[in-house]
């Protein structure tokens, strides 16, 4: 490797590769805890989740959702509203409304960074071994010697052999990019982001079609919890074949080919094609093999402190694992910057909270029936339709509820999932009740707000123990 | 202008110091790159140094015959331009002292001390005091602080709902000095509620191979146990009377060897009871010489080191290997041999003693001898009442090789010779 | 008493050695005139004449087989190998021939030599100039290995190997030879004179063959070291302000087993220290006895700082050597519960 | 001395510092006057010529003679300039040293000539197994300076990735073979690099080296074994230079015979060449070369000149010898008896060689800059990580984990 002798060399405490939810986290802790650290990120700092991922999603889902009531209060009136003429949508301003969201949140990172005395270095970083990465910046090749190096490169949308991106194929990152709604949409892959997108677009009048090859949308939460959404997508024209395989697209390339499980085949005229089947570490492309750090499969092996098996070499966040979750990567980012700061710390977390921002939204923390279901457990479940709250807010009537799973024995909660309209803000709390450690008994000896929605988890707790009042 | 240090270099073959013999330059002078500044001899070589800038020179440092270390600043320029100084080592300037100065004390400047971080818990855990499968449950910030001082949850006892550990219990916990308490009283103070904790121990070490040998001595010895009462009144007598006047050298006299030296005398009349049984061949070693087994109870557990050769031991020669082999077993010093060969053992729980007891024969022997405890007591001595001093001993033989008749006759003639210890003294007692 | 570095000690060792028995006689590589590359056998010549310490042709197998027949006549050859690292061209005769000699002549001959070489790294020597070969002799029976850490020791042992009647490989750690050394390289250099083994009789002394010295008592583990790595581990002991038992092996054959045993046995934990490459390194032999004779006395694997299973590499000294950070870290793995 | 007790003898030199220096005990021929057999001719025919010396120019610098080898002015000139650039490079790498830009460096002063004319003489493809002194090949060959000197500052564009200690070069195409701190074992290797190339019938042959000091070794005789019962094609030569570290010639076995003279032994031819004189040392290996060439085996060369500075950097010759010894060898400095010759036959000026050494000075002051810029030693090194490849083919488990150890 000849450097030529004007690159500029700089030492460091800390390098943090990647600015997204766990790299930016790990930087401003770093920081905080006086250390010297220098944040290389080739594209905008907030990462996946930021620019291309959470935050953009949920605006344009909060979009669609203020659309979707204005057309129907166009059509009848509700609660005594009425609309003359229905709400038209222009789709380029709503991803700009969008991208000034973004921007200020990105800007907030920029500045929190800059407060906790961190170096941001805007360029792509190439490592040529396990402490020294090259980075191209505009202002030419700076080379960065750390003694700690912490790894945080996220990952990105995986892509369909069949389905190539490009054109009419398009991932998640570009559809929140579109300046113009589809007429017709497929979507393949009935994960959670193909669903969450799916259904605004729904909301603002795009004909959705969506192919999951596994046998359940939303594989992953139990069917009782995904009943009411399966139902909503039912009631609004939403074609799902599951258990599909997809072969491509067709020979003049408006349609998407599929084959189902009994063999018979589907064709889905399409204007685009959105492709969520999952997302893969990003490993390639920065000289991950020049580090002799060992891999688990796809992903850097880690123990419970990120440390990766070289020396001083830390990774966090979508590219250690699963869950793929910008909270999972800054607790993370938080815990590896105060173990290189001197700290005893190691990941030992009983509960990853995990939101669907789809309509109706889904909760789960903890284990839920596959997997806690058994008989030394207990369940509780308070349907929403019975909370004051929910119906205050029109929000009863999707069958959506509050369910607890909790241990026979000693009364230990272990999940605690919930389905319905606005439910995602609970999450906070059923994670505190399943990280304390909480019994039925401390939910139920707590007073929930009146009215709220919480108060359907403390119903669904004494439901539990065989003394419900409000059912 | 900025200042250029050139530090006298590091020479080769670890080199610590050198003497300045010449200077080529004075303060002032400017020079050009590789002009000779200076010549300096170590041990090996006298060498000229020369200018690696071209500037000024502002300073140098050592007169003629100085001895200057390695890595300390030689000379001192104003160069031209940014040139960095040529350190290769941040050694701090050292003093230089006039000749002939002793090799210089370069000043060990003291390297920062880190704090010592406090030496992480060493709380040895007695047991873990709920299943290894389930984890302890616990608070973020009491999983936090404990994980802080390296105390494994694993170990704590929690108070709360569901066994979870509450802030006040590892207080407790660490107030205990990190070790588990008796069954937690319930907080009431009601001594008879039910208590659920459980212990788990795994026998490992020294503590796995005494139940080994244990339990294969009983499953496979048929034992004969036979107590029988002696009057160690003449011999308590004769053992106090040998330590009050014994010289400064020997050790306390204890019953142990008076029974070592009766043994000796003994084994020609019966040799198969100084003997090992090896079981698959079917069989019997009878030894001359006399390897006597001593039971010693070391905090690792019990072990049994061997006084070897016992026949070749006057009573202090015993006293004196008794007490060697014990302690050596004790502090964990006594090597394999020593703890190995034994061809009968002697067992005492001393002053514990108890009236009698049913000793495990220590396999592949054949006979172990336990003498109980001493008690003074009323006995019908030649149709008078007297106080005397009985012990009973206690002796277990392997019914394969020792039948009872014999046996009853050896501890019977055991008891003649300890009951008139003079004859332990004769050739042919 | 007198303040010598582990040079000085050696030859007034030497010089004594000349004195007392007129059957000893030096050569090797420019020691006699020179006085040796390390000044060694500093003026040695002069004092002594031209026959008792002189120049040796660049042959080692030469040197050590003329040795061997000295040897055998009945004399007491001392030699020196310039650099460890050149011992490898006499490894024939030391092994096949002086290791074996008194075995296979019934007890007729012996080879009663003294091989004194420089070793071990520290000094930028690079591939040939800073190897550590004691485990490759460790293993070869009839030789016996002796390795000084400070000057008292170099001197007594030294004078302990000559008088000797086995054919002796002692390997002085050439980084310590002017002052001790402990891997603290961005530090002033230390010199014997402020240390308390850098004070020696001038008089004759001897210290035995194959007894290891408690350096620093201790009780929570047992650190086996010897030649520079003696330093380095005391280093990292008052770094760590771990209360550890530091033994300094001073010969690794004959070695001193019962105490190395007795220490383990005592503090249940045992890190062992060398700069020679790991794999195979002597450091294999001490954690298979200290297992075989403390198994159920341990309370945490043994470990093993060493140099890398690299060949010696001449700029990255300061990544290879095995430092205080190293030791500290290896001995902190010994205490995680 | 009592006649019937035995007693040993212990060579010492002529000369020890504080004494007068005095080479006349050298029998030092006139130039010309040794014959030039034909290369084809039978070895019991060449027995004389091991102990004479082989010498083209005369005190005055004209060629004289059967072994002049009739060269060009452009190919003179060329070895000319590679001697002053290897003068110009040690002088200027031994100050480094003590500027504390290298730990250890060795010049070659002196020994110029030898290099540099049988690099000259040989072909590019020849395989040249060199001893530390020998650095004048690969000036001779234009090997970039700056790559010397990164490889002797161990910085970040060494070559040799930081693994090696300085001067120990390795050059493969440049024909020069990697060189190591031992001294005579890689002399079988250039016998065995000739049977290799006789075995492949190829037409390329090879030349290795060796100190006088180091013929003591075993490798040396078993190496002269080999390369004469399977005549290899190969050029054995043994740089006398005078000195070995503090130890003279005669401690190599100087005294009794020459070192040309233990070709005999094994049915070599040995010739014995002035080594300071440019043209005779590269008649001699053009003999040997074409003989070699000629499937008539290999032949053993003693260059016999003079070790003019210390062994290294961390040696100083004061202390066994006299301090004006080089100034008083017979046979003079190669670099002037060259310049002298091309003076005299009208091809040279003393301009054109104060331009020279102008030229080169400021071309190696140039490569030293270049190579201060990547970093002087300590300053810059190649990644700790290459400190773990090249152990293998490829690393097995152990370099692995102790590299992740490490954390490079």
């Amino acid at each position: 490797m000849n450097r030529s002798p004007m690159t500029q060399t700089i030492k460091t405490k800390v390098l943090v590769v990647g600015g997204g939810p766990g790299g930016y986290v790990a930087a401003i802790r770093c920081g905080q805890l006086g250390l010297d650290t220098v944040l290389v990120e080739a594209d905008r700092l907030g990462g996946t989740c930021l620019i291309r991922g959470c935050i953009p999603s949920k605006a344009i889902i909060h979009a669609a959702g203020q659309f979707e009531s204005m057309a129907r209060a166009a059509q009848a009136p509700r609660f005594g509203i009425a609309l003359d003429t229905a709400p038209r949508v222009d789709f380029a301003a709503t991803t700009r409304w969008k991208e000034t969201i973004v921007d200020r949140l990105n800007g907030g990172v920029r500045a929190l960074l800059a407060r906790a005395k961190v170096r941001v270095l805007s360029g792509w970083g190439t490592f040529s071994d396990a402490k020294t990465c090259k980075v191209a910046t505009a202002a030419g090749e700076i080379v960065i010697v750390a003694e700690h190096v912490i790894l945080a490169t996220g990952s990105t949308p995986v892509e369909l052999p069949s389905l190539k991106f490009g054109g009419r194929v398009i991932s998640s990152t570009d559809l929140l990019s579109l300046q113009a709604l589809p007429q017709r949409l497929v979507v393949v892959g009935a994960g959670y982001i193909g669903l969450e997108l799916g259904i605004a677009l729904r909301k603002l009048g795009v004909a959705v079609s969506i192919v999951e090859a596994q046998s359940q949308i939303l594989p992953l939460y139990d069917a009782k919890l995904v009943e009411p959404l399966r139902r909503w997508l039912e009631r609004h024209g939403v074609a799902v074949y599951v258990g599909a395989k997809v072969l491509g697209l067709n020979s003049r390339g408006d349609a998407v080919e599929a084959e189902t499980r009994q063999g018979d085949k589907l064709t889905l005229p399409a204007d685009r094609v959105l492709v969520t089947v999952g997302r893969q570490p990003l490993t390639s492309g920065w000289g991950l093999e020049e580090m002799a750090v060992a891999m688990h499969g796809r992903f850097v092996k880690i123990d419970d402190r990120c440390a990766t098996s070289t020396s001083n070499v830390w990774a966090i966040g979508d590219l250690v694992g699963e869950p793929m979750l910008a909270h999972k990567a800054s607790a993370q980012g938080e815990m590896v910057a105060e173990i290189i700061a001197g700290k005893r710390r190691r990941f030992d977390v009983r509960a990853i909270p995990a939101i669907c921002f789809t309509e109706p939204e889904i909760v789960s923390v903890g284990q839920d029936l596959d997997a806690a279901g058994g008989d030394a457990t207990m369940v509780g479940v308070f349907p929403l339709q019975a909370n004051g709250r929910a119906l205050s807010m029109d929000a009863g009537d999707d069958g959506g509820f509050v369910r607890v799973i909790a241990r026979k024995s000693d009364h230990l909660v272990l999940g605690i999932q919930a389905v319905g309209q606005h439910v995602s803000e609970l999450a906070g709390e059923f994670a505190t009740a399943i990280e304390m450690g909480a019994v039925l008994e401390d939910i139920a000896g707590t007073i929930h707000a009146h009215p709220s929605l919480g108060e359907a988890f403390h119903e669904a707790v004494l439901k539990s123990l065989g003394h419900a009042i409000h059912i | 202008m900025t200042r250029f240090i050139f530090r006298l270099p590091d020479i080769g073959e670890g080199v610590t110091q050198a003497e300045i013999v010449a200077w080529h330059v004075r303060v002032g002078d400017r020079v050009a790159e590789d002009q000779t500044l200076v010549d300096v001899m170590s041990e090996k070589a006298t060498v000229d140094m020369t200018s690696p800038v071209a500037g000024v020179v502002v300073a140098i440092n050592g007169e003629a015959g100085d001895f200057v270390p390695v890595g300390s600043t030689l000379v001192e320029f104003e160069v031209d331009g940014v040139a960095d100084s040529s350190d290769t080592k941040p050694v701090p300037a050292a003093a230089v002292s006039p000749k002939p100065a002793p090799p210089v004390k370069a000043p060990a400047k003291q390297a920062p001390k880190k704090t010592p971080v406090p030496p992480v818990m060493l709380a040895e855990p007695e047991s873990a005091i709920r299943a290894s499968t389930d984890t302890p449950l616990a608070s973020p910030a009491v999983r936090r602080r404990a994980h802080e001082l390296g105390i494994a949850l694993q170990y704590v006892p929690g108070s709360a709902a569901a066994g979870r550990i509450t802030e006040q219990d590892l207080d407790d916990f660490i107030a205990r000095g990190g070790v588990a308490a008796a069954p937690p009283i319930d907080s009431q103070g009601d001594r008879y509620a039910k208590r659920h904790g459980v212990r788990e121990t795994k026998l490992i070490g020294l503590r796995r191979r005494i139940a080994e040998r244990m339990q294969e001595a009983k499953r496979n010895i048929p034992h004969f146990g036979y107590v029988e009462e002696f009057d160690m009144t003449e011999l308590e007598a004769l053992r106090r009377e040998l330590n009050e006047d014994r010289r400064e050298n020997r050790p306390k006299l204890t019953l142990l060897p008076f029974f070592m030296r009766a043994i000796v005398a003994l084994v020609p009349e019966f040799p198969h009871i100084n003997s090992r049984y090896d079981e698959e061949p079917g069989v019997l070693r009878s030894y001359d010489a006399v390897h006597i087994g001593i039971a010693t109870q070391s905090d690792a557990g019990l072990m049994v080191p061997v006084v070897r050769h016992c026949e070749s031991l006057d009573l202090w020669g015993c006293a004196r290997e008794l007490s060697r082999v014990t302690a050596a077993a004790r502090d964990g010093t006594a090597t394999r041999d020593e703890l190995s060969g034994s061809t009968i053992t002697l067992t005492s729980l001393g002053t514990l003693g108890g009236i009698s007891a049913t000793p495990v024969i220590n396999a592949p022997e054949v006979a172990i001898i336990g003498p109980n405890k001493l008690v003074d007591r009323p006995v019908v001595r030649d149709g008078q009442i007297a106080i005397r001093t009985l012990m009973n001993l206690s002796c277990s033989f392997d019914h394969r090789i020792v039948d009872g008749h014999d046996a009853a006759r050896f501890v019977a003639q055991l008891r003649r010779l300890i009951e008139k210890p003079a004859r332990l003294f004769m050739d042919r007692p | 008493m007198a303040s010598m570095n582990m040079v000085q000690a050696l030859n007034s060792a030497l010089d004594l050695a000349l004195q007392r028995d007129e059957d000893t006689l030096i050569f090797g590589q420019d020691v006699g005139y020179f006085g040796g590359v390390f000044r060694v056998t500093d003026k040695l010549q002069e004092k002594h004449g031209v026959t008792r310490c002189f120049d040796a042709p660049i042959a080692e197998g030469g040197i050590i087989a003329t040795a061997i027949g000295m040897g055998a006549y009945g004399l007491r050859p001392v030699v020196e190998i310039q650099f460890a690292d050149y011992i490898l061209p006499a490894f024939d005769q030391l092994v096949s021939e002086a290791a074996r000699l008194r075995y296979r002549s019934g007890g007729q001959f012996s080879a009663p030599i003294t091989v004194r070489s420089p070793y071990g790294g520290g000094i930028f020597g690079g591939q040939t100039h800073s190897q550590s070969p004691e485990a490759i002799f460790a293993h070869i029976s009839g030789l016996k290995t002796v390795i000084p850490s400070n000057p008292y020791d170099a001197k007594g042992l030294l004078l302990a190997s000559i008088a000797d009647d086995d054919p002796v490989i002692f390997l002085e750690p050439k980084r310590v030879y002017n002052g001790p050394f402990d891997g603290y390289h961005d530090r002033a250099l230390k010199t014997w004179a402020e240390h308390p083994m850098g004070e020696v009789p001038e008089e004759y002394y001897t210290v035995p063959l194959g007894k290891a010295a408690i350096v620093r008592p201790g009780s929570a583990m047992t650190l086996l070291a010897y030649g520079t790595m003696v330093h380095v581990a005391a280093a990292a002991i008052e770094e760590s302000g771990i209360d550890a038992e530091l033994l300094d092996l001073r010969s690794i054959v004959p070695l001193d087993i019962d105490t190395i045993v007795a220490s383990v046995k005592r503090t249940g934990r045992c890190v062992i220290v060398h700069e020679a490459s790991r794999y195979g390194g002597f450091g294999a032999e001490l954690s298979a006895l200290v297992q075989e004779r403390c198994f159920h006395y341990l309370r945490s694997p043994i470990e093993r700082v060493a140099g890398w299973d690299t060949p010696y590499p001449y700029a990255f000294e300061w990544d290879y050597f095995p430092g205080p950070a190293r030791v500290e870290a290896a001995m902190r793995r010994t205490l995680e519960p | 001395m009592e006649d019937d007790k035995l007693s040993l003898h212990i060579p010492t030199p002529r000369a020890r510092p504080g004494d007068p220096v005095t080479f006349d005990h050298i029998s030092i021929p006139a130039a010309g006057l040794v014959r030039r057999p034909e290369i084809s001719a039978s070895e019991e025919q060449l027995r004389d010529l091991p102990y004479d010396l082989i010498r083209v120019l005369d005190p005055d610098g004209k060629a004289v003679g059967p072994w002049n080898p009739q060269l060009s002015a452009d190919h003179l000139r060329r070895g000319l300039r590679a001697m002053l650039l290897t003068r110009i490079f040690d002088d200027q790498l031994f100050r480094a040293h003590r500027q504390g830009k290298t730990t250890f460096f060795m010049k070659s002063a002196g020994e110029e000539a030898i290099g540099a004319s049988q690099s000259l003489a040989l072909r590019a493809s020849d395989m040249c197994f060199p001893t530390y002194r020998v650095v004048s090949w690969l000036m001779a060959r234009d090997y970039p300076v700056v790559d010397l000197v990164n490889q002797i500052y161990s910085n970040a564009n060494d070559p040799l990735k930081g693994r090696q200690l300085p001067i120990l070069y390795s050059a493969r195409d440049y024909g020069f073979y990697s060189l190591s701190g031992n001294v005579g074992t890689r002399i079988g290797h250039a016998v065995g690099w000739a049977m290799a190339s006789a075995y492949k019938r190829d037409t390329r042959i090879a030349i290795g080296y060796i100190g006088e000091g180091s013929t003591a070794e075993g490798d040396f005789h078993e190496a002269l074994t080999f390369a004469s019962v399977y005549r290899a094609p190969v050029i054995l030569c043994v740089t006398n230079n005078q000195w070995a570290i503090s130890s003279f010639q005669g401690i190599a076995g100087g005294e009794a015979t020459t070192f040309a003279a233990k070709a005999i032994a094994y049915g070599l031819p040995g010739l014995r060449v002035d080594g300071n004189d440019f043209l005779a040392v590269h008649a001699a290996t053009e003999w040997a070369a074409q003989r070699a060439r000629a499937n008539h085996g290999a032949t053993l060369i003693e260059l016999f000149t003079y070790r003019a500075a210390g062994h290294s950097t961390s040696d100083d010759p004061t202390k066994y010898r006299p301090t004006n010894e080089e100034q008083a060898w017979p046979l003079g400095d190669p670099i002037e008896r060259l310049k002298q010759h091309l003076l005299g036959i009208g091809e040279w000026s003393e301009l054109r060689h104060t331009e020279l050494i102008a030229e080169l000075t400021e071309h190696v002051r140039g490569a030293c800059k270049e190579a201060d810029a990547v970093g002087t030693f300590g300053k810059s090194k190649p990644s700790a990580r290459e400190m773990f490849e090249d152990v293998y083919k490829e690393p097995d488990w152990r370099l692995i984990e102790q590299r992740r150890e490490l954390g490079v």
